[in-house]
């Protein structure tokens, strides 16, 4: 907590913040039917997003999921036009061809969410290789769940970043579930990070929920990739609290399980308990936050239901640069 | 036989009836039951969108789960059928066949060839496809073309309950490698399936609608939409044949190649890209073997060569229908 | 012009002056160099068959070797080429592609569109194909109709070393995803390659040829067995017009629609299995856009619907060759 | 070596000794022409292949790679059908339609070299799947490469065998090169059984030029597997003789590398000079598998060249049961 000046106590809140906003809303809209296709939210997970990418800049890159919103908030990328995106509007981040699983901001470093599960590791390891070549310090932090720590990909983007030595970050976000299965079912180490040694890179295990230990690994992590040092698994354990995609049941939860995670393991509230009780924080600074990113999910969404969808004209742009 | 049920049901039906008929036969893929490994409902999913859902309680084990390592199960499931099981293997949506298709194209679909014809492989592979959910580029795709081209692979791709539930079991009980493509925004659609037991061949088409003017080859479930295009134009006079092949890998030819030289003309509706496509596949067969009879040119209605996009009007745009069906007939009538 | 050099080195030197001219060109692939974490020599292969050889000498570390892990490395050349990277990844053979081919699919070729248009992704995928070297069903596949067909990525095959690296330096300067496909029995051909750099646009087919009594469109290697299918139908006063359309997405209908308009009648040479292949494909479009031109049906020869065999009857056999091409041609003259 | 009876020492040597013999005799025969594609010889690996396979029977399976002559020999493939199958001759163990990288037999529990790295682990493990519903206790051993190790069907099999508990041993044959790359590149741990551990099953590495450490590692990994104690990862470290292919010129190996190899860590040599040293055996019995070995690789020769290739009607044959 030490290195953290008071605006960036503020800063981790407001975002965390701004991505539980977001999905709880999109939560209660995707249930009135306006909004198209699978969606995926990151309610339960903010403070790993947010504790890994309150390191990063935008030559920093990252790569995401399908469960993606949550990344791009935290990486910067613009809540109104995510917003827009996922209502299939012209003024979306991707002009409404992506929509929740293909939201991308390269300028800000932010690779993509992904349908694809276990994509994004190879190619954050091209960014990073990217960062080498190019003489920045820049380095890419591959997002992926539990379930996807089992795809071929993953495990194989691990050796090449150590191959190469490539300055790479995997996070694994370890939910405790890929769609219906528990990770005890798919994954027969107590933890995921066993795997790194495997690789011959560190791996460290950390509660996802604290934003805390995530910010302090997350730091060790980036610090050593961009120094030189190669790349690292960590894994973060928290949990996601709505059901794999809008219209879920959840059926194979516990009962009371995801009633229980939210009271004593929502990484929000024992954000705010820690820097208000050590005094860094009021709880009425933190209020404050709250109400403006409520105003600003309001907006988003006024914004998103009002904008124009895109045209026949759109359709069969944006496929070539040339052809 | 009056009893309707949805295309997803049938599928489940003809699952759980070779299930029960044929202990070789087993279940696996992505949360094929759902719930392993949690505290919560056993059985909990039957696969992502429900089809499978059920069979984990008539037959426990014999439903695998699998961790998100398609080569890997994919690949098991082949080793399986090489070793005397009957699995049917899913893999979710047909747009994931990047990350295992080796275990399909060269494996399973080569094993009998490179082998000398000492081996049998009966593996099926379910795979959702199409557009209509808003699901974007990378959940939408159909596929089947790349399927089609590969020797040893059969295409199987059902349009109507009727035929899913008929050429599942037919899928099951075939020795060679089969995919079975479902199209997703079909499994609502309720139609007659009997309950007990029955197979379609493959190779035969069915001719859903007769015509003398004009012949439709449509595919999945754009044989809908060539029918509701055949519909409107016969209140014009327009009497169209609308073609179903039902599989594509093989095909039958003799039908679609009959009607075309009654008809002269032939319009071909495939959901997919039109480039190397079952799209161009149909229109070269015809104008190779019934090129006398042609009295005009082929027309092709196709997704256009685009990714799927995501926006609803996009995607509505994208998607053959039968208004632009109707238009390509009129062009050539 | 009068300099004559192979296949094999038209391709290595248009890699060198690419990488020499501009510093974000990077090369990877399995032993690309070679000899890395040996105690013999560093740059001992130059990829299996030496088609990179020498260039780690000249460049040094911007030749990346991979370990055996085609999905990871190729999808990092997909990132990197979205980070302002320009590389050339090359995945030894296309037969390879069922381990990898989800990045070029469904990330690399829908980026841009997915991402409404935001990005580029300047990636050239260098890999071999196609028959002759006896190397069985997984080492001789053609497989490009399956990257045709989708949208997003440009195919090339070039059929000759003065295309090979006028049509690769194009590749590495183009902002697209390209997919450069160098057929393995090729690389021993020499022929008149200009020292200085050169390209050659996308699209523009190259009339081979000149005839007026049938028009053969063949692709790569198969340019050369049509040509000499030509050569001896000329004998007989057969006057046959050639085309090699070098790139196949795009493709340069407008030139193979000009001369089927011109001679009335088309033969398509591909050498890979028919269903759903670029000979369906061309033979598509030519009957939807030429149809009033035509006089006879059209030809395909391919090989046919089965893996490649090894035994080197068996492959002779399979391969399309002139005897072939001639008597097709034949049979619609 | 006291739990292996005579005759079991002699099987096993006769068994390395046909491999080394069809590999030198290929090599010979290789340079001559006549024999068609790429050709990867197995010679100075051969007390892998034996030491386990000696475990096993037909109802066990195995799955091999490129390099697969000696995985064949091991399982018992006919030699004069192998040999005229490299042949692409009709009398050849594929009819001469899959060629060297193709010899499958799958009575024999051979489930095919394959062309493609890495493929075999995924087969074996539905090998080990249906041997489980069958109730047999067959066991499935996927042999793959130092460079394998990378590939991701490689590792996600070895996750899935243990979420399937499958009877599966993974055999690692780490000969040092992936072609032309060493293993120190491509395999950033000192051994490649530094992987099972993520996987949560045992990694054991062993000198695999010692058969008798090759066969009790086996031997204990074989009976777990067959008790249903789930799969294990088992590293051979050994090398090969010729190139990568034949062909290859080897000019990334040290000068003397080989010849070296050949004179202390032949596993033919090691083997004979301590059965026969330990009284077990008599030099002159092995000199007698040695005549009658050299006899059946030249009959094997023989009759390769003498067999019928295949014809036209063969072309378009076994591609489906029906179609
Ligand atoms: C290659 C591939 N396989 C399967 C899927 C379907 N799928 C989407 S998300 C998901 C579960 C992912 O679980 P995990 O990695 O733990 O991420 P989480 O959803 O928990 O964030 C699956 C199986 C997919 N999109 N891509
Ligand atoms: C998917 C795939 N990638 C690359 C190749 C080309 N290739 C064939 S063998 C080989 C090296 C394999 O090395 P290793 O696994 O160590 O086996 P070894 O040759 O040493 O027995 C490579 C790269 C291939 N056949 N398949
Ligand atoms: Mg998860
Ligand atoms: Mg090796």
């Amino acid at each position: 907590m030490s290195e953290l000046k008071k605006e960036d106590l503020l800063k981790a809140y407001r975002i965390m913040k701004e991505i539980r906003e977001f999905e709880e809303r999109l939560h209660v809209e995707f249930a009135t039917g306006k909004i198209p296709g699978f969606v995926h939210l990151y309610a339960g997970e903010e403070a790993v997003a947010t504790g890994v990418c309150m390191h990063l800049t935008d030559q920093d890159r990252i790569s995401s999921t399908h469960r993606g919103h949550g990344h791009c908030i935290a990486k910067g990328v613009d809540i109104i036009g995510m917003m827009a995106e996922i209502y299939g509007k012209k003024t979306g981040t991707c002009c409404g061809k992506g929509g929740s699983m293909h939201i991308a901001d390269l300028e800000k470093g932010m690779l993509g969410a992904n349908g694809i599960v276990g994509a994004g590791p190879p190619l954050v390891c091209g960014a990073a290789l990217a960062s080498k070549f190019k003489g920045t310090d820049g380095v890419g932090v591959a997002f992926f769940g539990d379930g996807a720590s089992n795809q071929g990909t993953v495990l194989e983007s691990m050796n090449l970043a150590n191959v190469w030595n490539l300055p790479v970050i995997f996070l694994a976000e370890n939910n405790g579930y890929a769609e219906s299965t528990g990770v005890k079912y798919n994954v027969p180490t107590p933890n995921i990070a066993d795997r790194a040694a495997g690789f011959g890179m560190p791996g460290v295990t950390v509660d996802g929920n604290d934003f805390f230990a995530v910010y302090e690994a997350a730091g060790v992590a980036i610090r050593r990739a961009r120094e030189g040092g190669g790349p690292t698994l960590l894994e973060c354990k928290t949990n996601r609290f709505f059901g794999h995609f809008e219209g879920d049941a959840m059926t194979y939860k516990a009962p009371g399980e995801v009633k229980r995670q939210r009271e004593e393991n929502d990484c929000l509230k024992i954000f705010s308990a820690k820097v208000i009780s050590a005094g860094l924080v009021t709880a009425a600074e933190l209020e404050a936050i709250d109400k403006e990113v409520a105003a600003l999910i309001n907006e988003a969404v006024a914004k998103a239901v009002a904008a124009p969808k895109p045209t026949e004209a759109d359709l069969l742009t944006d496929v070539y640069v040339s052809y | 036989m009056s009893r309707k049920i949805s295309y997803k049901d049938a599928i489940n039906e003809a699952l759980s009836q070779e299930m029960e008929r044929d202990k070789s036969v087993i279940v696996m893929g992505l949360d094929n039951a759902g719930g392993r490994g949690t505290e919560g409902e056993k059985d909990a999913w039957g696969g992502v969108l429900g089809v499978t859902k059920g069979l984990y309680g008539k037959y426990g084990d014999r439903v695998m789960d699998t961790p998100i390592s398609e080569a890997a199960y994919i690949g098991s499931a082949v080793g399986a059928a090489a070793c005397g099981m009957r699995p049917v293997v899913e893999m979710m949506f047909v747009d994931f066949l990047g990350v295992c298709f080796d275990q399909m194209m060269n494996q399973a679909a080569k094993f009998r060839y490179m082998f000398g014809g000492k081996s049998v492989t009966p593996v099926v592979m379910r795979t959702m496809y199409g557009g209509g959910f808003r699901a974007a580029a990378q959940h939408s795709q159909v596929l089947y073309s790349i399927l089609a081209h590969i020797p040893g692979l059969k295409v199987v791709v059902p349009s109507t309950p009727y035929d899913a539930k008929g050429l599942l079991i037919e899928c099951i009980r075939d020795n060679d490698p089969v995919i079975f493509l479902e199209h997703k925004a079909l499994y609502g659609m309720k139609g007659e399936v009997p309950e007990e037991s029955y197979t379609i061949p493959f190779g035969q088409a069915n001719i859903v609608r007769e015509g003398k003017d004009l012949t439709i080859v449509a595919l999945g479930r754009m044989v809908h939409m060539a029918s509701q295009a055949a519909a409107s134009l016969a209140k014009t006079g327009v009497e169209v044949e609308v073609i179903d092949p039902r599989t594509i890998s093989p095909i039958d030819w003799a039908t679609i190649l009959k009607s075309v030289e009654k008809t002269g003309k032939l319009v071909v509706v495939d959901e997919a890209n039109p480039r190397c496509s079952m799209a161009t596949d149909i229109s070269a067969k015809v104008v190779q073997e019934a090129f006398k009879a042609l009295t005009a040119p082929i027309k092709m209605v196709t997704a256009p060569h685009t990714p799927p996009p995501f926006s609803d009007v996009l995607e509505d745009l994208y998607i053959p229908n039968a208004a632009k069906i109707e238009a390509a007939v009129r062009s050539i009538l």
